[in-house]
């Protein structure tokens, strides 16, 4: 059961990180314990860059919040405001 | 959503707005009366210190995906006859064309309105992101609140 | 009435889009972030009768300077770069331009507005009238309310 | 004393007329008496075609309305609501 993670812009850069492929925390899981995960292996840089009110959050490419289901396969986007335009 | 006649394109090349409009002109048909177009710029100064370049990021595949949204919203809310989103992404120097939104509708009231429309949208919610390099370094461009009320107005 | 840069062009021949904005861009400088151009065609049918032609007359002199005391007012009312009004006189075929008006500023907010506003003006107060040719024969066209009502909400 | 008149579109095709010179109806006059005037000498169709609530009147190139004070060497224009753009 993986997900592929993905950050862009700034919180690409700040950690160093374009994409991973991580275990889903558990079947039936949402963004929110994702994000935990993501945050107590990575350490507080993670939380910094991570655990901000204006973090964006995508599945399968569509914006949604931390509360949404997530499983097998799916690609979970986190990124800073956007500045297109 | 009704996308009658719609292309969006992310593409790091320059485009040419008067092919666009020539595009939208025959996509439109003869009921066009009304083209409105939007062509945003590099600007050589952005709060303060000059900008020398610029670096444009985005999400490829979700980046189509909204912007193909924002302008189904915008076909749904007027009656349109064609609409064409180029955004270019890469390395752009001052001056450079960045985006274009060509709408083409028979009266100027829609064709204004959807332009205006899809471009608050696109600001607020394509996965895109610009880094200024300026004498003092490179730096993300940070998002404007009034760019989040502009989209909130409709 | 501030006119930092505007150009009225009335004319029978055509013009390029493309060449207009070049120009607003190089009298906008290096501030320049938003252009909104608003270009109008003949249409080919308007209010049920198919329209071959079009023939656009106007009062010489006065159209001139009715469209630059619109144009001023818009210089007035927000931070333009630059300002390009193109009417187009005589005898216009179906798919034809008419008129342009191109705006250059800053930011996208100031250049849909004045564009807009200026098309609205123009449309309600400068001398030009257009009569149509359809297969019923010649017919001045009557001026629209909806017209009225979009000048008068700036 | 004279003035100056313009027609325009549907105005110049119906009176048949595209400019004419005419003599002040007094000094400090008004367009209203202009067009008073112009009435008169003209007829029902002038009637019909300058008395109308949508008739525009520009003097100078100004758009005015009936009460504007008219003089020696001005130019009076009369035309129906534009429908440029």
């Amino acid at each position: 059961m993986m997900v592929t993670v993905r950050f862009f812009a700034s919180y690409r850069e700040k950690l160093n990180t374009r994409q991973l492929q991580v275990p889903l925390p558990r079947p039936g899981c949402r963004v929110s314990d994702l994000l935990e995960q993501l945050v107590a292996s990575g350490g507080e840089l993670w939380a910094d860059v991570l655990a901000r009110d204006n973090t964006v959050v995508a599945v399968n490419q569509v914006v949604c919040d931390l509360q949404r289901v997530i499983g097998e396969g799916d690609e979970v986007a986190f990124y800073p405001p956007v500045t297109g335009g | 959503m009704r996308n009658p006649d719609l292309v969006v394109s992310i593409q790091e090349e320059d485009f040419s707005a008067a092919d666009l409009e020539s595009d939208l002109l025959r996509a439109g048909g003869p009921a066009t009366g009304a083209c409105v177009a939007f062509t945003g710029y590099v600007r050589g100064a952005n709060t303060g210190d000059a900008v020398s370049a610029m670096e444009l990021e985005h999400y490829p595949g979700m980046t189509e995906k909204s912007i193909a949204a924002i302008a189904g919203e915008a076909f749904g809310r007027w009656p349109l006859g064609a609409v064409r989103v180029i955004h270019r992404v890469g390395r752009l120097l001052p001056g450079e064309r960045i985006v274009y939104v060509g709408v083409a509708a028979a009266h100027r009231r829609e064709a204004f309105a959807a332009c205006e429309f899809i471009m608050d949208y696109l600001k607020t919610r394509a996965p895109f992101w610009k880094k200024e390099t300026t004498d003092r370094g490179e730096r993300w461009v940070e998002a404007r609140s009034s760019d989040t009320s502009a989209a909130e107005r409709w």
